[in-house]
């Protein structure tokens, strides 16, 4: 094998593929499972974005907070909630993540540092300002990201969060996913001053643009402005310019999108191939050895979908069940 | 115009905050002959209704306090005189009354009504009430404090100096309870009678506070002149579980209320202010966990852990038992185990709290009690 | 030791006795110190009204001036609380809920639930609620009736100096969203107040005044407003029995079917308009649960269904009276009573 | 026919990572409209009535537009228009360099006189590849700009329109430029990729692309320059201030550097170590083993076997042992408008007067 002339370790590096693999198996079998019939709801796919969720997540620890958005799977598997709850959750059972009252856009486990998909566009960012000064203020070095659509940056919530945590000096990372589609509004057209990051600058922050089809430029970019917060530098926003493989929400039909869109940004911006491509090409990990995670990824899908269609739905009292502490 | 054979009946004032009352009935008519000790009108106050009894001999001339109208302390209600003053002479007394002046709305002014003491065992807050005569220390019991013994302190202040403190966890003494046992208690009194220079005292306890000032005569005999154990733990095993975990556990109006209720013979008693000083004193904190640890040690599974009563029949400690008769928490037989050696009162149509329920029965046998043993 | 100390005091105290108990109690809200870097002094306000004032010198940091931005401090006040801190966010006015409430009711108050309890967001938002403070639309209204929609929200309005420290101490230690009303028209008022902590249990109505002709039940400013009107029924020989409902979220049903079973006879006063209020939703829980005991129709005594004018004049008219809750009262008594009137 | 010229406006410049690790400059997109505005009217002063321009999605277009719309709208022009007209160049837009290397293309078939080029050093390199001969003007709107000098861009658009439109002669009003062209063979596949600078190329042991800024010294091995200005950013620095080589001078500098940047050199092997500005805000040391001048036209094989190559400050290719990369410098490799030279004829001929003197009674 080549020297390793990458910035992570190979078992750091099979663990960034076997995690983008996991989310666009994950969602590419509830695609197809969505189209069945099979899942109730509505469910937004982040296949095609995995770089970024994996590149932003392998900095972190449990005890730092994400803030997700409705299009949130690949951040939970990224921050390691256990993918058979996940899969119960979305198919609305007792064994589901939130024992299936929350459903795809509520998926969250606290005691990974996941707070939530939210079905509210731009309410994480302020939840993690709160997340960020709650670890300031414990002085655990803890950190909070807030990932927000190129669509939701424009809320109130978003841009009064950028402000707070810049006032507070909080250790906030805001990473905008841009994807060019605010549901089905191109981005060029609905965000005015056309920069995230000028609306960084504006904040009095520094921001940053990367390819966030590049695991490599997420990973490295991500690692100095988390390595900046954690150092109490102070809030940052990240960039990633990436791509959606499926519509808005399962059963959208993307006519808004220009022909041959799709075909071209699946042959030439697929993150996992040119991972692949790139640490193969290194010489660092064997094709094989990828093969066997697409397998092993495969079968923990299939399981984890056999189990959830399979688990017990949830107790009719369950209903009444934990509005309140008590009562 | 003094006249010395007209007798003034004055609302009475129990306890420190009391500043007013309501004539809520007479039970004399105006005519009667009345004699000491006589039961002359009910007063309710915002913490509680209670007998007026006559404190002289005459017969009641005037009736002056209507029912159902409130007064000042102090103010006069009714007028007591032999029957030959003449009718005259009593109208130029009534007329020439007047209320004198609150002495505590000075004293308010002038320093607190309730002192505090630092002790081994914290804060300790007490009053201090007399100056003269033998020392008296008032403990009172399980959940209470000092105010039990709203009508007892200033009857037994007349010809003694008394103290009645807050016990540790209780009232607004400090809540957090060292060693919530016998023994810890009464070293926290010992501390408080260190604390306030007080070598020897009479020692009256009511209820736990019985069963505390009986475990100090056995620990420090030199310290306890006499004992007057009043509806006394320590003198048998039996205890009202119910009452205990009810009062432990309850924290709303109307879980407490009928808890309450089991200490009085007349439930009628238990007004809306006692259940909702009770309720602030337990929402206090601390003090939940304060009365879970003295339950769960003095009355654990509804028994209670110590008896006491042979230790103290054999201690000939000169020693008061007063019960009321229709007690439910502590059975009013358990009077018996100190039968031999003590002066045993079972006072008839009182229940547990028989220092209020029956007042002025309890304080002349206290002052007779403790004049002897000094 | 008990003194006498103001709603407002009352609230300071148990904010700092509650920092000085957890270091996780952290407060924040606009201008609570005040001036923070402006040239003049620390601790400049302590609040708009002065309710604050003070804590700065005691707890430092743990007081954080916001900058005018609800949405984010508000949300930052919640997922802190969803990160193991106990915030209390002062919303000045919580009139300015409008511009936040995303965040209280579509993220606070539904976290527990939708995270299948496994998530517990113990955030206090507290502000100023209530008319009479000339003080205008924007400024004065009670919209207590908004947030007992919300399923997952505490909510809170003292009527007192007492109450508010044991239910804002408790709103504290509480594991669920809090929005604890303070009315501004009773921050003056004393009465007796223990300078130790206590808690007050929710859910649990306090009984101010016992009587067995009629049951009035309030909260907030006009519990004040139906004790005058029952001061003045006992010359007509009525005694109303009081109810101050303390938390409006859990509510004490137990106390209020209790009474009426008993008096017979239900008025309902609220601040708050008149549409699916507090008087509408206990009317409606009365009229289902203790029909058979009503001898009079339920009478509800609200503010009108206008905003809050600002003519001093008008708004003297707006707040239910003593007067309007006495003739409530009295047609409850009136054999007429039990026939339907159409409220204003 | 009047002359055309050609705007290429990058978008996505100045947004990388040395925003965070060194408070770089992060010019706003409304910024760059109002430098392209500036441009515009100056080259309108000089009668260049119409402009081509790339099309991009950053917004940079956008804004430019709405500062049209207004002039025409508010009438403080009398009438007379005061900016050229804008065309666009017809392609689609895909957001990345591609988009540069293509509009550049089309444009020199379109025949424009000159590029006014906004962006780094990056953006640059990427029309020289493309521009043939047609001269570049540059305006630094980037991270790293060693390359296009800092200039107010009305004077950078006056020049360009006195150059096109012929009112300076070429030898004066243009100047030739160095690249180094870069050549990797591929051991695997057996195809070449050639790439080049504008004015460095840096050998660093990183092997993959990354955020692709350069900030890690101990990373930095070999690098060559096609100008040493000891005034610039980055690794031009840190040529310039070992031996100064200037833009007009043939040949560059090639440097070796040592990853024992931090004092702890080995004197054995003759390194020092140089504190220089590698990016903006960031000063570093450096460790240097040594450095000679690089002759134009000769392919100098590197000592580095495995890494990523920087071009112009950016990681844009990686190589292994089994890759062969050779690099050359060539002089004369594309031409720009000398904006100073410009002006300065400008103002001895006094052209921009209201009865121009005549170019050659100046002489």
């Amino acid at each position: 094998m080549a020297q390793n002339p990458f910035p992570l370790g190979k078992d750091e590096l099979l663990k960034a593929y076997r995690t983008m693999r996991t989310i666009r198996e994950f969602e590419e079998r509830l695609h197809v499972d969505f189209a069945k019939g099979d899942i109730p709801g509505f469910v937004h796919l982040y296949a095609g974005e995995e770089a970024c969720a994996t590149g932003i997540m392998m900095h972190l620890n449990d005890n730092d907070r994400i803030a997700s958005t409705h299009r949130g799977h690949g951040h939970c598997i990224a921050k390691g909630v256990d993918v058979h709850a996940m899969m119960a959750e979305i198919y609305g059972r007792s064994t589901g993540a939130c024992r299936g009252k929350g459903g795809s856009m509520h998926i969250a486990d606290l005691s990974k540092g996941m707070m939530g998909a939210n079905g509210i566009l731009g309410a994480g960012a302020p939840l993690i300002c709160g997340a960020a000064l709650a670890a300031k203020v414990r002085g655990d070095r803890g950190v909070g990201i807030t990932f927000v659509g190129d669509g939701a940056s424009n809320q109130g919530t978003f841009l009064e969060s950028l402000n707070l945590a810049a006032v507070w000096n909080l250790p906030v990372v805001f990473v905008v996913e841009n994807n060019g589609y605010a549901e089905s509004t191109a981005m060029e057209w609905a965000v005015s001053c056309d920069s995230y990051v000028d609306r960084a600058t504006g904040f009095g922050m520094p921001g940053v643009t990367v390819d966030g089809t590049d695991f490599f430029a997420v990973y490295e970019a991500a690692g100095e402005i988390i390595r900046r917060a954690r150092d109490g530098g102070g809030p940052a926003l990240l960039e990633c310019n990436m791509v959606r493989f499926y519509g808005h929400f399962e059963g959208d039909a993307q006519t808004y999108r220009a022909k041959g869109e799709l075909e071209a940004i699946r042959a030439s911006r697929d993150c996992l191939t040119i991972l692949s491509e790139r640490v193969v090409e290194a010489g660092v990990i064997g094709r094989d050895e990828l093969q066997a995670i697409d397998r092993e990824v495969n079968a923990l899908i299939e399981d984890a979908t056999r189990a959830a269609k399979a688990a017990p739905l949830p107790a009719p009292e369950d209903l009444l069940r934990d509005v309140y502490v008590a009562y | 115009m003094l006249n010395e054979r007209i007798k003034p009946i004055v609302m009475p004032k129990w306890g420190l905050s009391m500043s007013e009352g309501k004539v809520t009935g007479w039970l004399k008519r105006p005519g009667s002959t009345i004699s000491i000790g006589d039961e002359l009108l009910e007063v309710e106050t915002d913490k509680i209704t209670n007998v007026v009894e006559a404190g002289e001999t005459g017969v009641l001339r005037r009736v002056l306090g209507e029912p159902g109208t409130v007064y000042p302390v102090k103010a006069l209600i009714a007028v007591l005189a032999d029957p030959d003053v003449p009718d005259d002479d009593i109208d130029a007394f009534i007329s020439a009354y007047a209320v004198p002046a609150s002495e505590d709305d000075g004293d308010a002014e002038a320093g607190p009504q309730y002192h505090t003491a630092e002790t081994p065992a914290g804060t300790i807050r007490y009053a201090k009430r007399g100056e003269t005569g033998p020392t008296v220390l008032l403990v009172h019991g399980f959940g209470g404090d000092l105010d039990n013994w709203l009508f007892t302190i200033d009857a037994l202040a007349e010809k003694a100096t008394v103290y009645a403190l807050d016990l540790p966890g209780h009232g607004q003494s400090n809540k957090q309870i060292a060693d919530p046992s016998l023994s810890g208690l009464s070293k926290a009194v010992l501390g408080f009678l260190d604390a306030v220079g007080v070598e020897r005292a009479h020692f009256v306890g009511h209820s736990m506070g019985g069963a505390v000032s009986m475990r100090t005569a056995l620990d420090a005999p030199g310290r306890v002149a006499s004992l007057s154990l009043i509806a006394s733990a320590g003198l048998g095993e039996q205890i009202d579980h119910g009452y205990i975990q009810g009062f432990v556990g309850a924290t709303s109006r109307r879980d407490l209320k009928p808890v309450l209720e089991t200490l009085f013979a007349d439930r009628g008693l238990v007004s809306r202010q006692m259940v909702d000083d009770l309720l602030k004193y337990k929402r206090l904190d601390g003090v939940d966990e304060a009365l879970r640890a003295l339950s769960a040690s003095l009355f654990a599974e509804g028994r209670q852990a110590s008896v006491l009563a042979s230790g103290i029949a054999d201690a000939r400690t000169p020693t008061l038992v007063v019960w009321g008769e229709e007690d439910r928490v502590i059975p009013a037989d358990h009077a018996q185990a100190l039968a031999n050696t003590a002066q045993v009162a079972i006072l008839p149509g009182a229940g547990h709290m028989v220092q209020m329920e029956a007042a002025g029965k309890v304080n002349a046998l206290l002052k007779d009690h403790i004049a002897k043993a000094d | 030791m008990s003194r006498k100390i103001s709603m407002k005091q009352a609230i300071n105290e148990a904010l700092d006795l509650e920092m000085r108990r957890d270091p996780t109690v952290i407060v924040m809200g606009e201008d609570i110190v005040g001036g923070t870097g402006a040239q003049g002094e620390d601790d400049a306000w302590g609040g708009v009204l002065g309710v604050t004032k003070g804590l700065y010198a005691k707890h430092g940091d743990r007081l954080m001036d916001t900058p005018l931005s609800e949405s984010a401090y508000i949300g930052a006040a919640v997922g802190a609380a969803a990160c193991g801190l106990r915030p209390v966010a002062e919303l000045m006015f919580l009139d300015f809920m409008g511009v936040c409430f995303d965040q209280i009711f579509n993220q606070a108050a539904k976290f527990r639930y939708m995270f299948g309890g496994k998530a517990e967001t113990p955030v206090v938002i507290r502000g100023m609620v209530g008319a009479g403070f000339r003080a205008a639309a924007q400024h004065s209204q009670m919209l207590t009736p908004l947030f007992t929609h919300i399923p997952g929200l505490k909510v809170v309005c003292p009527s007192n100096a007492y109450d508010a420290k044991g239910l804002l101490i408790q709103s504290i230690r509480d594991n669920d969203p809090v929005i604890f009303c303070e009315h501004k028209n009773l921050y003056g008022l004393e009465c007796e107040v223990p300078a130790e902590s206590y808690a007050i249990p929710f859910g649990e109505a306090n009984v101010l005044r016992d009587g067995d002709d009629v049951t009035i039940v309030s909260y907030g400013l006009t519990v004040h407003r139906a004790m005058e009107a029952a001061a003045t029924l006992v010359k007509d020989g009525t005694e109303a029995e009081v109810i101050d409902l303390r938390t409006l979220s859990p509510i004490d049903w137990d106390t209020i079917v209790e009474s009426v079973e008993r008096t017979g006879r239900l008025v309902v006063v609220d601040e708050a308009h008149p549409r699916c209020n507090l008087a509408t939703d206990i009317a409606a829980f009365v009229g289902q649960n203790a029909f058979g005991a009503l001898k009079a129709g339920i009478q509800m005594v609200t503010a009108p269904h206008t905003p809050v004018p600002f003519a001093p004049s008008l708004e003297d008219l707006y707040v239910p009276s003593a007067d309007s809750i006495a003739s409530a009262v009295k047609r409850t008594l009136s054999p007429k009573g039990a026939s339907p009137r159409i409220a204003a | 026919m009047a002359p055309v010229v050609g705007i290429v406006a990058n978008p996505v410049s100045a947004r990388d990572i040395r925003r965070v690790v060194a408070n770089a400059t992060s010019l706003q997109i409304a910024d760059r409209a109002n430098i392209l505005l500036r441009v515009l009217a100056a080259l309108r002063a000089c009668g260049v009535r119409d402009v081509l321009m790339m099309p991009e999605n950053g917004g940079i277009r956008a804004h430019v537009e709405r500062g049209l719309m207004r002039a025409r709208g508010n009438g403080a022009s009398g009438g007379q228009d005061i900016y050229p007209a804008l065309h666009t160049v017809s392609m689609p837009v895909t957001g990345t360099v591609a988009d540069t290397h293509r509009a550049t293309a089309e444009m020199r078939r379109a025949g424009v006189s000159a590029l006014v080029v906004l962006g780094g050093d990056g953006t640059h390199r990427a029309v020289a590849a493309e521009c043939g001969t047609v001269p570049i003007a540059g305006i630094s709107t980037g991270t790293n700009n060693a390359f296009p000098e800092h200039r107010e861009p009305t004077i950078t658009g006056l020049a360009t329109g006195l150059a096109v439109t012929g009112r300076v002669p070429p030898h004066i009003a243009f100047a030739a430029n160095k690249r180094i062209d870069v050549s990797l063979d591929s051991g695997a596949t057996g195809a070449t990729v050639t790439e080049m600078a504008l004015v460095d190329v840096a050998l660093v042991t990183e092997r993959y692309i990354g955020a692709r800024a350069l900030w890690r010294t101990e990373n930095f091995r070999e690098l060559y320059v096609t100008f040493a200005d000891p005034e610039v950013i980055g690794m031009s620095a840190i040529a310039g201030l070992l031996e100064p080589v200037g833009r007009d001078e043939s040949g560059g500098l090639m440097v070796r550097l040592s990853p024992n940047g931090d004092g702890a050199g080995d004197c054995r092997r003759g390194i020092t170590t140089l504190n220089a500005p590698i990016a903006p805000g960031m000063m570093a040391r450096v460790g240097v083993t040594d450095w000679r001048r690089m002759p134009a036209s000769v392919a100098f094989v590197p000592e580095v076997t495995a890494g990523s190559v920087a071009l112009d400050g950016e990681r844009e290719l990686s190589f292994s042992e089994r890759d062969r990369l050779s690099l050359t410098l060539r002089d004369d490799a594309f031409r720009t408008v000398n904006v100073a030279a410009v002006m300065r004829h400008a103002g001895q001929n006094r052209l921009l007067t209201g009865t121009p003197v005549p170019v050659a009674a100046a002489f």
